[in-house]
């Protein structure tokens, strides 16, 4: 199981993340973060792999995957 | 005769477009006196962005604004920071989506400029619903004006988009 | 066919628009005749190049994006040796890189404009904030003796007109001009009404007329060479060293350089009635003078008025051209009024040529912003009552 | 991902190679330069650089600015000038590393000389120059980079310049390594850089990156997805680009046509200037 | 002369092509430039160019003098900028035929950038590129193709720096004509020359000359017989260098080495700047 | 294994020379401690960069030859960054060039030290002829405002002296420093004693020690924020955007700017003690001054003396610090004499900050001489006499 | 036969004809022009070919060489 | 004691050797004030090349010469260029090979020196012949300073031509 870690003060929601991911397992908050925009947000926990793939791709450093068994500094 | 405008948000949010339509609105089709100004930085993108304008029926010297009229603030920053640089009895109309934390002291007009232009389809005419409830608010150029300067600011497609927006706003606005 | 003229008119749109400062620049330009256009952006100066680019080839000009502004001036000057009225237009930066061939083009008599649209220096700075940083850089900014023509605007109609004018006094004078704005006015809108040909007077450079004993650099009247372009059959020689009458060089000789570059600055300063421009409030009965140019001129005709309403004898001596320096006006003001104030949008330039033409009349009082937001006008009365009720 | 690196995770690449105080960056939303800010400290983990010991230089313009993101020395230059700065810094200290980031603008447009002469030096320095096609900071003027017929705000009727191949170029005048690629996928940036600054001499790493505010939004390719898509696209390799050169039919040949080769263009070796000097002064020193 | 062109003599030069209150010219005795003012006249001559209708441009250095000595338009201008001044006078009047003439240091050095942006452009400008492997006007400081080792005033202990090849940076760059030739013989420069004018785009002719005043005096090649002689010795025709490197023995390779490519580099056909705009003015002009 | 500083007086060679001012100039830099040089050759100042090329890899140091003036300037401050002393010579093309980056090493707070050997212009001019016409463009070329610190020496020796003067003020103000020669002093030959090491003081930049809390931009004491070098450890953001303590940008604050332009600018006027020198002669009971500085200095002291002869009571201010401008020193002198002459080998330079501190007290007259030839004993003195009988 | 015309004002005597002058017809005179240099000499005008190599090669437009048969303007 | 020097001829002959040399046997060796100055256009290879020296036992003020004391003349534009220019009882020497016209009314030294550097086997050893020269006839510096003077000046190779031609001029001039 992983969980992702967003800085919503980073975040400029350019949705990268939501489109890149290869499972498809984060969508776009209907919520406005309070930079104004519409942060991601990982809807189907079940489906990420932990590939990491959001957080290399983030141009922001705003996403971390952690794994449950891992805790990172 | 003089109001003096402010509209601030975000980068992105088109508040110096907003700013350029209504001096165009005054200056080229109600025959005013009409000042535009702005202020970003190279940090700005999606960082503070702020035009101001200033319309009068007399030449205008000095061209900045201290204490507004009319405050339109589309983001918390904006409306943190201007909130209370503005007149006695000025308007103060506001994204209420996006500001979040208010000076309750101070009376808003709150217009869902985002949340209305994510409706209508397209994020960009927040800006547009902005105007449209500014100029239903204080009457400071007509709406044929305003309509005018609106479409001949944007290309030919997106005409009818913004014409729905500046309604929309004015809606919001009486509404 | 339409004539060049309505191609313009086409080009520029409707008669009455609101715009930039920079895009008034771009107008004034076309109006003036401008076919070339060589530049780098740099903000807050791109939009002129903006319009330029636009505009240029709707009506068979040419604009060209250079590689740096060096090779924009270079180009520039290239270009007017072909007969073309041309114009670049930069900020800080970009004018510090085109030193070396603004010289080149004062030596050699090349009619060019130079838009400069300040931002807040020194270095990369405040690229988007406006300042009068770079005004004593206008004069002294290349290496070597020379003099140079500068006007500043305060209004977005302005920017328009003195661009009109800096062509004209560049063609008829063969030298340089520079129009200096800064990042405010620069981005500012305000309607702006485009003039009909009628309204303003449009010059061009003295012409070679005989080939025969063309001599290239041999003074007309006014000191200055009739010009023969490029390709015309007169053969010149264009040459940024000492060179004589024929263009060809001497670089060794005391007194070509010394006539030859004599010549160059006598041909400015001879002509300050062509050049010199002013606005002047309040002159009659001035006792405290504010002293000043550029945007921060608006706010202190507000300044002068409310001081007015105050009881203070204010009086405004506006600057519109800058160098060659109107000392004989700034003089003539010093005899009458009890003190000077001299707002700046920098830590005090201008000051300094008022200085030494007040010779010690009366206090100058420098009243210096930079950071990029302009004087307001509390400040500026607050400083006008504190010379007011100063001891003399 | 596959390389099999021990990636940092984005927080701990936070803690320790960046200044937080900078953050959020000023890049616009959809746009790929944090992305080669991100390649970078990823390659830099991997090469186990000291960032006591690296000095990173930029001129001006967006990617300029990446410097400042990091936690280290930085020089943040004037535009187009940063190679020149570079060269500075690693003359009088050859014993530091450092990694210039430029702009297409800064380092081949109003920097092209510096860029010539520093390869030909072979300084042993790190470029990586972000290519985007157009003028970024100042609004999406045209840059030497962009298109055959693209629209920026000095092109309004398309431009009409031939783009310059800066890695063709660097290749030409002999750069050790020469490398491109989009930033739409990390791992080959990521070894790329990493190849780039472990080699002695002169490295450019060419990076095809998004800008949808200006080059996006004049070319039809505003919106992030259809932007990033159209790099993916309209890049090649080069094995690739050269196999169907060679053998492809005439309709794959004709495919290529207005894409990009993307690899490794160059890897060789060069005697850098700093070791030449050193030798020099082994020889004249008094 | 074996090339059946009609050749002006020295005198009728004189009187049709130079100013000839400028002479004697500033030329060192033994300097190679005044031959490339000969060729290029000759050249000129073959083209049948009017000259009223050419203008000469050039930057600061000996060979940049050259202008001054012809009788036709001429722009000397400041060190390094004569392409950027020459792309004015072209873009501006596309009706006038435009020759540059350069040295290594003012085409190569601090050009470098103009002539890379021109090169891209394309713009129909012929360039002469005095190469003497110095700066000469300052009196013998090292230029970007001085070569490996050599010395002058300061490289005093020996260049370290690798030199520049001008014509493969050209060709790189795509210029539609690019050749080298030594002054030490007539023939092909002149044909070279030509061919260059004619040539509807850049065109680059780079000519070798030597300088026997700075760097024949700082590398033993003071004497003037010396010094053409080694500009014989050391130049080899590029089909000749080909088939050495493909067919040649090991010695034969061996000798090859320190020597310079001479010929024709390149010869095709691209867009010039000037005819694009052309196009661009006749389809968007009111 | 031999010192730095025995490899430097090996490297310099017998103690006695007779050699030009350039090359006296890259003796001071030398012994002043400078082990890296970046430049490209110009007459009259190429001397310089070759004597640097010969020594500094002879003592371990760097040399490298850039691809233009701009590039020069840039590598100097990369250079400086690591800690090094740096140095560039150039002459006014070259110098006009180095413009914007000599605004950036201001901005920056980059000790280096830049040599003009400055040349008749504008423009190319007279490229062998000496002149002292960059003056003003040293204290104004860059944008955006600054100020500046200049030494002007006399003779060969000086050269060398002052050289050393401006490293010191450059290391510990943290500021570039010039020194402004002309091509013929650049090319002069005299008798060079090169001094011992007790001779003469060698200041360094003040230097950062602790890393816990390090603001690599906040004042020390003087204003001037301690160093820490690229690579050791204190992770240092230089930009040359407005920056705060930190060094990180803050581009849109106009009190960030503010406080750090006028910082930079008073780290500077604050410590004329430190910068400020002059010579005077005849002082006392001084009636017609000469204010002079460079070379013309030299003719002027005989003159002063030749007029002493004829009773004319003649002194002489020779200026060696030209900017920051010794406003009071003139002040001073203006308040007691009955006229100034000021020659200039130029159109008139320094002659304007003389008016402006002279504030009308007293007749400042120009004896201007462009051309490359010095001005005479003879034609000085006749222009003192004319002073003298002129009725006041 | 040919005959060699020197401008002595425009001659450098850096003898560049002497040398390469492939039949040798010329040699360098020991007096002094008004320049000070020592100019060259048609000494063996039998062996000129009228090649013109030396009026090809002189850098300074100083050699014209002329046929008898021909007059150049 | 002030002397002041101009040797003048064309570029190439090493006139401002000369006068380096000349100043240097002064300032270094016999312990005088000297200074040295030139001057030559980017016109001047091949043209008009000029140096002068000043020697004095005492600072110098204005580095330059109005009226010399020693010409040197070895073309005949420095001749007539500078002959003029001399105090009265000034010594004027002149190369006759490459002075062609002569006022008369002024006495010279002819010194032979570029024929007698020919001789010497070196044409560019003219200079220090005609410092030889120079020296032998005015005193201004020790023979001795001035040997030392040129044989640092010299890659060692060339110091015997040099000394030689040292000796020649001598001998030339008082021959
Ligand atoms: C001398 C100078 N000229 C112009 C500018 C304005 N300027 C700032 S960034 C830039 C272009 C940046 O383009 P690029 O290097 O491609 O970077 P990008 O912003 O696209 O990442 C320009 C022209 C400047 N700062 N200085
Ligand atoms: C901005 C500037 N920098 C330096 C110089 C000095 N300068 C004049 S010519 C020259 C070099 C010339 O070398 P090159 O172009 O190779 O020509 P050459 O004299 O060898 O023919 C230099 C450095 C200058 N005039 N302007
Ligand atoms: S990629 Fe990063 S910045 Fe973009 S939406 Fe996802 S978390 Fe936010
Ligand atoms: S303008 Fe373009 S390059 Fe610059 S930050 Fe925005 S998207 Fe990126
Ligand atoms: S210095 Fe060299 S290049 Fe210049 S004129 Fe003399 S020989 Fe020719
Ligand atoms: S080649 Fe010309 S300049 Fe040289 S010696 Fe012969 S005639 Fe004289």
């Amino acid at each position: 199981m992983h969980t992702i870690q967003i800085d919503e003060r980073w975040c400029k929601g350019c949705a990268l993340c939501v489109i890149y991911c290869p499972t498809r397992a984060l969508e776009v908050a209907a919520r406005f973060s309070p930079r104004g925009v519409h942060p991601p947000e990982l809807v189907r926990v079940e489906r990420c792999n932990g590939c990491r793939l959001c957080e290399l791709l983030c141009p922001d450093f705003a996403i971390t995957v952690t794994e449950e068994s891992r805790v990172h500094a | 005769m003089k109001h003096e405008i402010r509209i601030c948000g975000f980068g992105g949010q088109g508040v110096i477009t907003a700013a350029v339509i209504l001096g165009k609105a005054a200056a080229v089709h109600d025959g005013l006196t009409a000042l535009q100004v702005q202020s970003y930085g190279p940090e700005a993108r999606g960082g503070a962005a702020r035009a101001e304008v200033i319309i009068a029926d007399h030449p205008i010297g000095y061209p900045g604004i201290t204490l507004a009229d009319v405050l339109v603030a589309m983001s918390q920053e904006a409306y943190s920071r201007y909130h209370r640089a503005v007149k006695p009895g000025a308007t103060l109309i506001i994204d209420p989506d996006l500001v979040f934390q208010r000076d309750e002291a101070r009376p808003v007009v709150p217009v869902r400029a985002t949340k209305i232009a994510e409706e209508l389809g397209n994020t960009v005419v927040a800006n547009i619903v902005m105007l449209g409830a500014l100029t239903a608010l204080t009457g400071v150029v007509s709406p044929e004006a305003l309509l005018a300067a609106t479409l001949e600011s944007v290309p030919a497609r997106f005409r009818e988009l913004n014409r729905r927006a500046l309604e929309a706003g004015m809606q919001a606005a009486s509404g | 066919m339409s004539t060049h003229r309505e191609l313009i008119r086409r080009a520029l749109g409707p008669r009455v628009q609101f715009v930039q400062g920079d895009d008034a620049c771009a107008y004034g330009a076309v109006l003036a005749g401008c076919t070339f256009f060589a530049g780098y952006p740099i903000t807050p100066a791109t939009e002129v190049a903006e319009r330029m680019a636009e505009i240029l080839p709707r009506i068979g000009g040419c604009y060209i994006q250079m590689e740096d502004e060096i090779a924009s001036m270079g180009a520039l000057i290239g270009a007017s040796w072909t007969g073309a009225k041309v114009m670049t237009s930069t900020s800080g930066p970009g004018f510090s890189l085109m030193q070396e061939n603004l010289g080149y083009a004062i030596m050699t008599e090349t009619p060019c404009v130079v838009v400069n649209v300040q931002r807040s220096g020194p270095s990369t700075g405040q690229p988007t904030m406006g300042a009068y940083g770079d005004m004593m850089q206008a004069r002294w900014g290349t290496h070597g003796d020379h003099e140079i023509i500068m006007l500043c605007p305060a209004s977005v109609q302005e920017s328009l007109e003195l661009t009109i004018v800096a062509f004209n006094l560049s063609e008829r004078l063969r030298t340089p001009v520079l129009v200096f704005i800064d990042g405010e006015l620069g981005h500012m809108r305000e309607r702006l009404v485009i003039p009909e040909d009628h309204e303003f007077e449009l010059w061009e450079r003295p012409r070679a007329t005989d080939r025969a004993g063309y001599r290239p650099f041999a003074p007309g009247p006014d000191l200055v060479p009739p010009f023969a372009p490029f390709g015309s059959g007169f053969r010149t020689f264009v040459t940024g060293l000492t060179h004589n009458e024929e263009g060809l060089p001497r670089a060794s000789s005391a007194t070509i350089h010394d006539q030859l570059v004599r010549r160059l600055a006598a041909k400015i300063t001879n002509h300050l009635d062509l050049i010199t421009r002013y606005e002047e409030f309040y002159a009659d009965d001035c006792e405290i003078a504010i002293v000043t140019y550029g945007i921060t001129a608006r706010t202190c005709r507000d300044v002068v008025e409310e001081a007015r309403r105050r009881g203070i004898k204010a009086g405004l001596l506006r600057l519109i051209s800058i160098w060659p320096f109107p000392e004989h006006v700034v003089a003539r003001w010093a005899e009458r009024v009890r003190a000077m104030l001299v707002p700046e949008m920098n830590l005090g330039q201008i000051v300094h040529p008022i200085r030494e033409a007040v010779a010690g009349r009366c206090p100058v009082v420098l009243h210096s912003r930079i950071g990029g937001e302009l004087h307001t006008p509390a400040e500026l009365l607050e400083a006008l009552e504190a010379l007011q009720w100063q001891p003399a | 991902m596959a390389t099999g690196l021990r990636i940092k995770t984005a927080a701990e690449l936070r803690t320790s190679y960046l200044r937080q105080e900078m953050f959020p960056t000023i890049f616009c939303d959809g746009c790929g330069i944090g992305n080669v800010l991100n390649y970078t400290l990823w390659a830099i983990d991997e090469v186990g650089l000291d960032l006591d010991r690296t000095v990173f230089v930029s001129g001006i313009g967006c990617s300029s600015r990446l410097p400042g993101y990091i936690n280290a020395d930085g020089l943040h230059t004037t535009h187009g000038r940063a190679l020149a700065f570079a060269s500075g810094v690693k003359a009088a200290n050859p014993d530091l590393t450092v990694i210039v980031f430029t702009g297409d603008g800064d380092g081949a447009g109003i920097g092209g000389n510096h860029l010539l002469h520093t390869i030909r030096r072979n300084m042993d320095i790190t470029v990586i120059l972000v290519n985007n096609f157009i003028y970024g900071m100042t609004g999406g003027q045209s840059a030497p980079t962009t298109p055959d017929g693209g629209f920026t705000t000095t092109t309004p009727y398309g431009n009409i310049e031939h783009p310059m191949d800066v890695c063709e170029l660097a290749k030409a005048l002999g750069a050790p390594y020469v490398a491109r690629w989009p930033v739409v996928s990390p791992v080959q940036p990521v070894k790329s850089i990493a190849e780039g600054i472990r080699k002695r001499g002169f490295a450019l790493i060419e990076m095809l990156t998004p800008c949808p505010t200006a080059y996006g939004r004049y070319n039809g390719l505003k919106a992030l997805e259809q932007i990033w898509r159209w790099y993916r696209e309209q890049t090649v390799l080069i094995d690739e680009w050269e196999w169907i050169e060679q053998f492809g039919s005439p309709e794959e040949r004709e495919r290529l046509r207005g894409k990009m080769k993307i690899g490794i263009f160059q890897d060789t070796e060069r005697e850098t200037f700093e070791d030449r000097w050193a030798a020099l002064v082994a020889r004249v020193k008094l």
